[in-house]
């Protein structure tokens, strides 16, 4: 159970190994991570603004809430904040179960509510100028599956 | 005279505190400072607001539609409706876009 | 899109680093791996069989099924076979696409029609003896989600 | 004579060919070989069966219950219901358990 609020790039490879040798008994290991896309092919940066004395707290919430619903051998979310490139990692989440089924729905949940919970917004700049990106509405629908 | 104001405010039921309130995203931008400290009698979020609105025209165009902005109480997602009684920090911003 | 049925391990950080590398324009990445999981703490030796003339084909017609319903930037299947101990890698998958319920669908969907459609068995040895491992009830069930 | 007797099976319908019919897991435990050439005139899975449950104790303890053998034709997961024309080879095993 770790959360990570960092500038610095990760390695998912590194991540995911740590947490297989923490934990005894894992059946089930999925990985989430999110990268900057770059759809229109104009995409200069993607500047990612936080609420540091909410963020970490925040992200401990909601991976506590996912340990409350599924029983979980461990749980890694690591998110970025600064300024990022196309194709760069911008978060990962990480959760390790006995069954695969528990381990997708809690790694779906925690990215449902990353997505609209953790206080991140994100500033794409781009040939044309520079755009806040919308939340989805989607994204808010979504936190009412679970 | 300072303390007499206090005793006739106490008397009256206003409080006068102080909120540290903090900006994010473009909401951070419009307002144009990322925090600052505001002196108020408000009793929620919403009585904040609208001591905000009446002062200038760049929190009045910010929050003329309250629907696309969030607030945190103390690093808590809350609403406008909730109470300041006990708060420190008053956080506004746009709905999140984590992930 | 590729498969691989191996007997011997992998490096899921190495795989998922290529994976990355050869897509662009990548939002979302979800890997799944399977562990050797003991319960027990008496299993020795867990034995994957299969059948290699079909496994291969098994494996890439449900990777191209998955590639037909979603559209995904890269998927990678692999499968290992022999013996193994518990908390060894079994196999893993990998989807890369643009959003991140996509990329989880695909994972979740490749999951189900491995478990169910890829002819391996598993038969565990402990100290008691050795037994095959029965498919479970729910894993026939899974199938009619799609 | 050999000759005489496949121009008669011919004109009679029926047809003698030869099916490689290869087994896994327990089901190829109990028959004892991972693979063996059978010679037969069953034209579906199902007939196929009936003849090696006829043929041997071992056969019929493992075809006892087909609710629990799945049979793959030619390297695809088929059903016992399917006929056997054109088929090279018959894999008899147990519900698989990938992942």
């Amino acid at each position: 159970m770790a959360v990570r609020v960092q500038c610095e790039d990760f390695d998912l490879g590194f991540e995911m190994a740590v947490l297989r040798a923490e934990s005894t008994n894992i059946g089930a290991l999925v990985s989430f991570s999110g990268l900057v896309r770059d759809d229109m092919g104009d995409l200069q940066t993607l500047e990612l603004e936080h609420y540091p004395s909410m963020t970490t707290k925040a992200l401990a919430e909601i991976e506590a809430e996912a340990c409350r619903r599924w029983n979980l051998n461990a749980t890694l979310i690591i998110h970025r904040y600064g300024s990022l490139k196309p194709g760069e990692q911008i978060m990962m989440v990480a959760v390790a179960s006995r069954h695969r089924k528990v381990a997708f729905e809690a790694a779906d949940f925690l990215m449902d509510f990353l997505k609209s919970r953790a206080p991140f917004w994100k500033k794409e700049t781009g040939i044309g100028g520079a755009e806040w990106v919308d939340a989805k509405e989607d994204d808010e629908a979504f936190l009412k599956r679970w | 005279m300072g303390l007499l104001f206090e005793i006739l405010a106490v008397l009256a039921g206003a409080k006068n505190v102080k909120l540290e309130v903090v900006y994010f995203a473009w909401v951070r931008e419009r307002i144009g400072v990322p925090r600052e400290t505001v002196q108020t009698e408000a009793e929620t979020v919403a009585a904040l607001v609208t001591e905000l609105r009446a002062r200038e025209d760049r929190y009045d165009l910010v929050f003329s539609d309250v629907s696309v902005v969030r607030v945190a109480l103390d690093q808590t997602l809350s609403d406008f409706d909730a109470p300041l009684d006990g708060v420190s920090e008053v956080a506004f911003f746009p709905p999140m876009t984590g992930g």
